[in-house]
């Protein structure tokens, strides 16, 4: 059974309808990831998933466990954990208390201390700053902190919204190592991109979004090879 | 304009005053006043067989809503005469409209003078500031040989510094002595003690309290802690059960004046006491006995009066002449203040119990007589100016 | 050709951190001039520095002939340096034609007392500046959602109106933040011709910060590259591209794809 | 492209425009004020005057505040202060001015008389010192930003208040000439409140001084004035980007929107013929103004008036309810602002709301 | 001499009590970004409930015992801590996404409707009512005409045991960083898995316990108790609040210090300049600060990055 499965799932913002009715799943042990242009609302697609934003209908089931109605930080105890679009870092906290709060919902705390070795291993840069508010760090590396933040919660599956946005491209591809090490590492992975290209390599399984539909879904590597995708999501033509 | 109508069998009377907002008990009191006046006068078969009745609206103690509550009455409600406001500043404002639509208006507490300068419309049954200061002036002088007093009083209280002005102007007439500068609080301080330790410091033989009882009763209690074991004085706003209930010791042996002392044995004392106490089963406070005084004078004046018209009704009402009221016997003067005698009384066993009466300058009764009829005279108090009022 | 702006050995430190260490950029007249650098290296800070946000520690900045130290905000962007922002800083509730027209304030002429008395002088200028805003508007195809507000415009026409409003005020010098982030590849490849078009219409001389090297390298004609706050390199792109240093700091092995 | 000025050359407006545009409002302004006073006035009787002045006051408080908190996104808590200032210097000038003019303190002359033609001058008197006191009050927004300047606002409102308690009392009409008069502005009644003030509010003015506030603050919004200040209320940093000089802007909003406080205040206290105990115009009536604002919607002229309207009926309706009436009124407070969260219309005008609804119905079909 | 350790004394007692409100204000206007006006009026509560609760245990006549304080002080804290609760509940929990202004404006209906309800001659009426002398009124010895009352040195020793309690709870616990997290996202907060509501709540009922501690004490100290609707409780909240931001709102040890010195500020100016400006000296130390530092005196400037 699917880890994660949505179905026909619609969302209003006021008068706007967002999405409308898309339907996918998410394998365990797998990456799935989301692209489409602006607007298309694959962040709203997380937000719903993360309960932040209440489906008007359909539905999201977690390892089984209907998730639709509840509460995010009931969500975050479930296992699912988000790296934000727009990063979302506590500005008057320091980097060491935003990790921290990541680690909100654990109490074995000489894990979370190893955890967070790892992820300081994954993201140098973020040593150095451990006691810089991170209000105050640019925005790459604030990304970075988003991101590290989000694997401290030891998430079984980790929704990751554009965590390339504003990053160097030494570091896009950093990060792109990471999520396959998460992955491999036992973490379930649904990423929302814009950088397609990156995206569709780095997952199983392909999603295109457009203004509130899904309108292909397929292997991520035969989706990577079509046409469509290749002339609209890859900037070739 | 507010005619009365002739056509109901009712005469509606208005009344504003503070029901909510930090000044709610003394517009309470009032307005339990004149329901008991109004009940004994319709029980009585009312005016000429018509009823009176009162039509009442809050003000929240607010100046504009008192303005606002007033025209109402008079436009809308078509009363025929106004009772009411407590607080000086908003007897002033409603006066203002009163005098403005030619409807008479009677204050029944509102001691500044400011308040029947307003015009011919407007008068009042209880004494005025410059009188009280008088009054307690002289006690303090004369009964306490006290030659230096103290003064804390309300900045925010018209009726408090108007009481506070007066005081120290007939005191240091009579020759006593301000102890430092006149100390100000306002409703805000709680905590006293920054005025209270610098009056203290100055040893008083007295300490003057012109305010609320609301804020007297703790302004008690920290004064004998700040150390200070003068008397206190002060005057009509002192007047309530609760002070004593609540500042107990600390107010013990303390002076103040008042309309009337509820332990007072004449027949209108006791038997309004009575009919109170029946009625809301509480200890009318001063308060209470100006607003039955002020409806019974307004009744008074209608039966005299040849119409229940503004002017009409105004010159009775400004004719009344020894009128048996609960606080005395009440002459008009020709300012329209009642010109009557204050009463002064010590906290005793935490009752207040009478001491002495004092009476307006120049109307003193002879020694140990009981004041025979108190005849008006026009040396009451400060000169005061003629009416400035519109017309 | 002339240099449309000139800096000289600015530096600023925040606490400690010396964000930016004596940095030299000299922009041509008419130029695109690319900024790039790893995350943190001081390419916003610099753009703070330029437009009166951060007051340098110490060096000169000149627009042209005028020296820009010391100057507040609004009249450096009055002089004739614009930009847009890293995160997007739109007027949210207001429509997207009030974003422009905002813009203009700047250039107007007539005082309050005339807006209020609706003087001939001032509707003729209120007139102006709706025409102006509506063709820059019309330029990034924005025109259809005039009247919505900012704040629900989808991200990459977000992005295309802050650089409207920018134009908006005149400038000589457009300092880009990092205006495709957030865009697919088709919204970027647009992006790339229409940074060509304004330049090109508005006579303009661009500095851009950005991490899609792709972009950069095809419009930059010049690169300057950050690192630590230091600048480690400054030349053609090709030159840019084959540094040792900016591989190592910036880019990274080759892309095998690529 | 060509430059604005240019441009506007060719655009000069016609002259059929300009007096539909420019004039219009106004002769249609004075036709109001006239309709009111003349029709409406005696046709409503006194008490429904009575409430329409006081709508009308609160009209031009509320909008006022409306240009500091809702359009520059200022938040004064200060409003009554100015209001103070303007109702006591509009008081000095009818009472003692009155006196030395006309030698009495007493309304003087009919409708359009001598005496209201000083009444009226007395309010620009008030407008001209309280927006003198709004300009150094909003000084410290060279600093301050936000909550604080708020704070910096209550701060001053207060002190006001104090200080004016602090005044002596009124000398009465027969006592002026023995005092010096630039002794006379220090007698302005102290804890009593000034009285007694000659009555010359009417609805002729009141509305005349509502539709000069209402036009300037619609004209101010529409025009790249008014745009600047929205611009500010958006985001301070992207407008300082955008070549707006915030720091002058913020000052003069704060300047207009305690002129137009100071008039509101000569227009209520000669309609109360005394003056409110200054302990009145505290925080507590300031917030009162604030309610009025948010419930209209940050920066709606429009929703703002509806506001002022509503707020004003409201307590009156419930004046029959006398020790349940604030109970009941604060619970209405509570209530609206939990339905309406965004304020009656919204931020937006009413008349552009329509427009709004049927292009979202157009859009979602 | 005298009269000014006295003064200095009563100074940093009355300062005391502005800290413990100031912490009520501080903490919700930290996380949520208002100022609940309603705060004082739980303050002016906590006040009434001692005088009810004491009287109910019958320690209104006669000499209660020593215990009994502690009693008092205790349920008062936990009724105004469950009454925040529902406040927060039914008033600003639906606000949560609308601008802080509309919270504000309903603080203020809130705070209203407690006064106006208070007041009612079936709740607590329009008249003030007496604290039971829970405490003793006695000086702790009076050292050359210098008196300490047991009721001052309580209030600061309560004072300052609260203050640390909070301090602790704000920065060295789970709770308190989940705090300090809501209140600068609560989109976020909620994705890092933390009950944002519950969050808040607690912040809600900590707050007006610690209103109620203040209450409790000023009860015990001024005896008099004012009518629910006496203009003096809003005008004490609001001098804690200038308190708080003196001190640098949103920080405990700020709320302390902006506290004790606005407290000295007014005793020292109310005894020795003039009693009639107490309430200008208040307003203008609180300008001059904002001037000065705009932070508050602990605050930490925040810089916005661009
Ligand atoms: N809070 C909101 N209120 C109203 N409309 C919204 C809101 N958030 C998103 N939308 C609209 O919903 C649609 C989907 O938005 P969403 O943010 O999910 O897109 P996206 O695919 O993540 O795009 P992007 O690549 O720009 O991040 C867009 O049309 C957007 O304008
Ligand atoms: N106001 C500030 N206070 C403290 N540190 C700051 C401040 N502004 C910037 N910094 C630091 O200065 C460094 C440079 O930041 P800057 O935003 O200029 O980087 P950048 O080159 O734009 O990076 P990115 O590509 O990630 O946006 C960063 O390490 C940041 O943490
Ligand atoms: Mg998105
Ligand atoms: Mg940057």
């Amino acid at each position: 059974m699917a880890l994660l499965e949505v179905q026909d799932l619609h969302v209003h913002y006021g008068a706007v309808h967002a999405l409308q009715g898309i339907s996918f799943t998410v394998e365990e042990g797998q990456v799935a990831t989301l692209i489409g242009s602006n607007g298309a609302g694959k962040s709203t697609t997380l937000r719903t998933i993360s309960g932040l934003v209440r489906p008007s209908s359909g539905s999201i089931r977690f390892d089984g466990q209907h998730i639709g109605a509840m509460a995010p930080h009931k969500i975050v105890r479930l296992g699912i954990a988000q790296s934000p679009e727009g990063r979302g870092v506590f500005a008057n906290l320091t980097v060491h208390e935003n990790l921290e709060i990541g680690a909100y919902t654990r109490n074995d705390r000489a894990e979370v201390a190893r955890d967070r070795e790892r992820v300081l291993h994954l993201f140098p840069r973020l040593r150095e700053r451990l006691k810089q508010l991170s209000g105050t760090l640019s925005g790459g590396e604030q990304q970075m902190l988003a991101i590290a933040r989000a694997l401290l919660a030891r998430p079984r599956l980790l929704l990751l919204d554009e965590p390339s946005l504003g990053l160097a491209p030494q570091i896009v591809k950093t990060i792109f190592q990471i999520i396959r090490e998460i992955n491999e590492s036992g973490t379930t992975i649904l990423l929302v991109e814009q950088n397609a290209h990156m995206a569709l390599r780095a997952a199983n399984q392909g999603y295109v979004l457009e203004v509130g539909k899904i309108v292909l879904a397929d292997d991520a590597h035969k989706l990577s090879q079509s046409d469509e995708v290749r002339k609209a999501y890859l900037g070739i033509s | 304009n507010g005619e009365p109508e002739a056509v109901s069998d009712t005469i509606l009377v208005g009344e504003y005053g503070s029901l909510s907002g930090s000044e709610a008990t003394f517009g309470q009191s009032t307005h339990d006043g004149i329901l008991l006046a109004i009940d004994e006068i319709n029980a009585a078969g009312g005016l000429k067989g018509k009823k009176l009745e009162v039509k009442t609206y809050d003000d929240q103690g607010k100046t504009q809503e008192a303005g606002t509550a007033v025209t109402r009455l008079i436009t809308e409600d078509h009363v025929v005469a106004v009772l009411g406001e407590v607080a000086s500043s908003l007897s002033i404002a409603g006066g203002r409209v009163s005098q403005n639509y030619n409807v008479p208006m009677i204050s029944p507490s509102s001691t500044n003078a400011q308040v029947t300068e307003i015009g011919d419309m407007i008068s009042r049954v209880c004494f005025i500031d410059s009188f009280q200061g008088y009054v307690v002036g002289k006690f303090a002088y004369d009964h306490l040989k006290a030659r230096r007093v103290a003064v804390m009083f309300d900045q925010g209280q018209a009726y408090s510094t108007g009481l506070k002005d007066d005081f120290i102007r007939e005191y240091t007439a009579i020759g006593g002595e301000i102890a430092g500068e006149p100390q100000a609080y306002t409703a805000g301080d709680q905590d006293f003690s920054a005025q209270l330790n610098a009056i203290a410091a100055l040893q008083p033989d007295a300490v003057f309290l012109p305010g609320y009882y609301t804020d007297v009763a703790t302004i008690s209690i920290q004064a004998r802690r700040a150390g200070i074991t003068a008397p206190l004085l002060g005057g009509d706003g002192w007047d309530s059960s609760q002070l004593a209930q609540i500042a107990g010791e600390s107010i013990e042996g303390s002076y103040y004046s008042n309309h009337y002392s509820h332990q007072d044995t004449s027949p209108a004392v006791q038997d309004f006491v009575k009919k109170y106490q029946a009625k809301y089963n509480k200890t009318p406070d001063g308060l209470a006995a100006l607003g039955y005084d002020a409806t019974k004078i307004l009744f008074d004046a209608m039966e005299r009066s040849p119409s229940l018209d503004g002017k009409d009704l105004a010159a009775a009402i400004a004719a009344t002449k020894n009128f048996q009221g609960v606080t005395g016997l009440i002459s008009m003067d020709e300012n329209r203040n009642a010109i009557k005698p204050a009463v002064i009384v010590k906290m005793q066993g935490g009752i207040p119990t009478y001491v002495t009466t004092i009476y307006p300058k120049g109307t003193e009764p002879a020694p140990t007589e009981v004041p025979p009829v108190t005849p008006p005279t026009a040396d009451t108090a400060a000169p005061v100016e003629p009416a400035t009022a519109p017309h | 050709m002339s240099a449309a702006l000139h800096v000289d050995n600015v530096s600023i430190a925040f606490g400690g951190l010396k964000a930016v260490s004596d940095f030299s950029l000299t922009l041509r007249e008419g130029t695109l001039h690319g900024l790039i650098g790893p995350n943190g290296a001081g390419k916003t800070t610099v753009f703070n520095l330029l437009t009166g946000v951060y007051q340098a520690d110490h060096g000169t900045i000149s627009l042209g002939s005028q020296r820009m130290n010391g100057l507040k905000p609004n009249q450096i962007a009055r002089a004739g340096m614009v930009r847009t922002f890293q995160n997007i800083r739109l007027f949210g509730d207001l429509t997207v034609l009030d974003n422009v027209r905002i813009a203009c304030w700047s250039r107007t002429t007539t005082n309050t007392l005339a807006a209020l008395f609706r003087t001939p002088a001032h509707m003729a200028e209120e007139a102006a500046i709706a025409e102006r805003a509506r063709e820059l508007l019309d330029i990034f195809d924005l025109l259809p959602r005039e009247r919505e507000q900012a704040k629900n415009l989808p991200y990459g026409a977000q992005r295309r109106l802050e650089i409207a409003r920018a134009l908006a005020m005149d400038p000589k010098v457009l300092l880009l933040d990092e205006p495709a982030a957030g865009m697919n590849p088709q919204e970027k490849i647009a992006l790339r011709g229409l940074i060509r078009k304004v330049r090109e219409q508005f006579g303009l001389s661009v500095l851009l910060i950005e991490h899609d090297m792709g972009l950069v390298m095809d419009i930059c004609e010049r690169i300057t590259v950050l690192d630590h706050g230091e600048v480690i390199a400054d030349g053609e792109p090709s030159a840019v591209q084959r540094n040792p240093k900016v591989i190592e700091a910036y880019l990274g092995a080759p892309n095998e794809e690529d | 492209m060509a430059t604005l000025a240019e441009r506007a050359k060719s655009l000069r407006p016609s002259a059929s425009k300009m007096a539909l545009d420019s004039v219009g409002p106004v002769v249609l302004a004075i036709g109001l004020t006239l309709l009111l006073h003349f029709v409406v006035g005696p046709a409503v009787g006194h008490s429904g005057t009575k409430i329409l002045l006081d709508m009308g006051i609160n009209i031009v408080l509320a909008v006022s505040l409306n240009m500091v908190n809702g359009f520059t996104g200022q938040f004064s808590i200060g409003h009554a202060g100015f209001m103070a200032i303007g109702g006591y210097t509009a008081g000095i000038v009818t009472y003692y001015g009155g006196y030395k003019l006309f030698g009495t303190t007493n309304p003087t002359g009919g409708f359009l008389g001598a005496g209201q033609w000083l009444f009226a001058l007395s309010c620009i008197a008030g407008a001209v010192t309280s927006g003198f006191f709004g300009y150094l009050v909003g000084l410290p927004s060279l600093r301050l930003k936000g909550d604080y300047l708020a704070l910096v606002t209550l701060g001053f409102g207060e002190i006001v208040c104090v200080l004016l308690t602090q005044s002596g009392a009124v000398v009465p009409a027969s006592g002026i000439d023995a005092v010096p008069a630039w002794q006379l502005p220090y007698h302005v009644g102290g804890a009593v409140g000034f009285s007694p003030l000659p009555f010359y509010t009417n609805l002729f003015w009141v509305y005349l001084f509502v539709c000069i506030t209402v036009l300037f603050a619609y004209r101010l919004k529409e025009s790249n004035h008014g745009r600047a200040l929205l611009s500010i209320r958006e985001d301070e940093i992207a407008a300082e980007a955008s070549g707006i000089a915030v720091t002058p802007i913020k000052v003069r909003a704060f300047a207009f929107s305690a002129a137009f406080a100071g008039v509101a205040g000569g227009l209520y206290f000669h309609l109360l013929g005394a003056l409110p105990k200054p302990g009145e115009l505290g925080f507590q009536k300031s917030f009162e103004i604030i309610i009025m604002v948010v419930l209209g919607g940050m920066g709606s002229v429009s929703g703002t008036i509806l506001a002022a309207i509503v707020l004003t009926i409201l307590p009156e309706v419930l004046r029959e309810f006398s020790d349940y009436r604030m109970v009941v009124y604060a619970l209405a407070l509570v209530l609206m602002m939990l339905v309406r969260p965004q304020g009656l219309f919204g931020i937006r005008e009413i008349w552009e709301l329509g427009r709004e609804r049927r292009k979202k119905a157009r859009g979602s079909r | 001499m005298t009269t000014l350790v006295q003064t200095l004394i009563d100074g940093v007692a009355l300062g005391s009590l502005y800290a413990l409100i100031a912490l009520g204000y501080t903490m919700v206007y930290g996380i949520l970004r208002f100022i609940n006006f309603a705060h004082s009026d739980i303050f002016m509560l906590g006040a009434w409930f001692s005088c009810t609760i004491a009287g109910l245990l019958g320690w209104a006549v006669g000499t209660p015992p020593t215990w009994a304080f502690i009693v008092v002080l205790l349920a008062a804290m936990a009724a105004c801590g469950l009454l925040g609760f529902i406040i927060e509940r039914l008033a600003y929990r639906p606000l949560r996404s609308a601008p802080r202004i509309n919270v504000l404006i309903t603080a203020i209906g809130v705070s209203l409707f407690l006064e106006n309800f208070g007041q009612l001659p079936k709740i607590f009426g329009n008249t003030p009512t007496k604290m039971p002398a829970l405490i003793p009124d006695i000086a702790l010895g009076s050292f050359a005409g210098v008196r300490l009352s047991l009721v001052n040195l309580i209030v600061i020793v309560v004072a300052v045991v609260l203050m640390g309690a909070l301090e602790w709870l704000i920065y060295g616990t789970k709770l308190g960083r989940a705090m300090r997290a809501v209140s600068y996202d609560t989109k976020t907060a909620a994705l890092m898995g933390i009950d944002v509501d519950r969050v808040i709540s607690i912040t809600f009922v900590v707050g007006s316990a610690l209103a109620a501690a203040a209450g409790f004490l000023q009860a015990a100290k001024i005896v008099a108790v004012q009518q629910p609707a006496h203009v003096s409780w809003v005008q004490l909240g609001l001098k804690a609040f200038v308190a708080a931001v003196i001190g640098g709102i949103g920080n405990v040890r700020g709320a302390m210090i902006g506290g004790v010195l606005l407290g000295l500020v007014e005793m020292l100016g109310g005894a020795y300049l003039s009693s009639e400006l107490r309430v200008v000296y208040v307003f203008t130390m609180l300008i001059l600060v904002l001037l000065l530092k705009p932070e508050g005196l602990l605050g930490k400037t925040t810089v916005e990055k661009v």
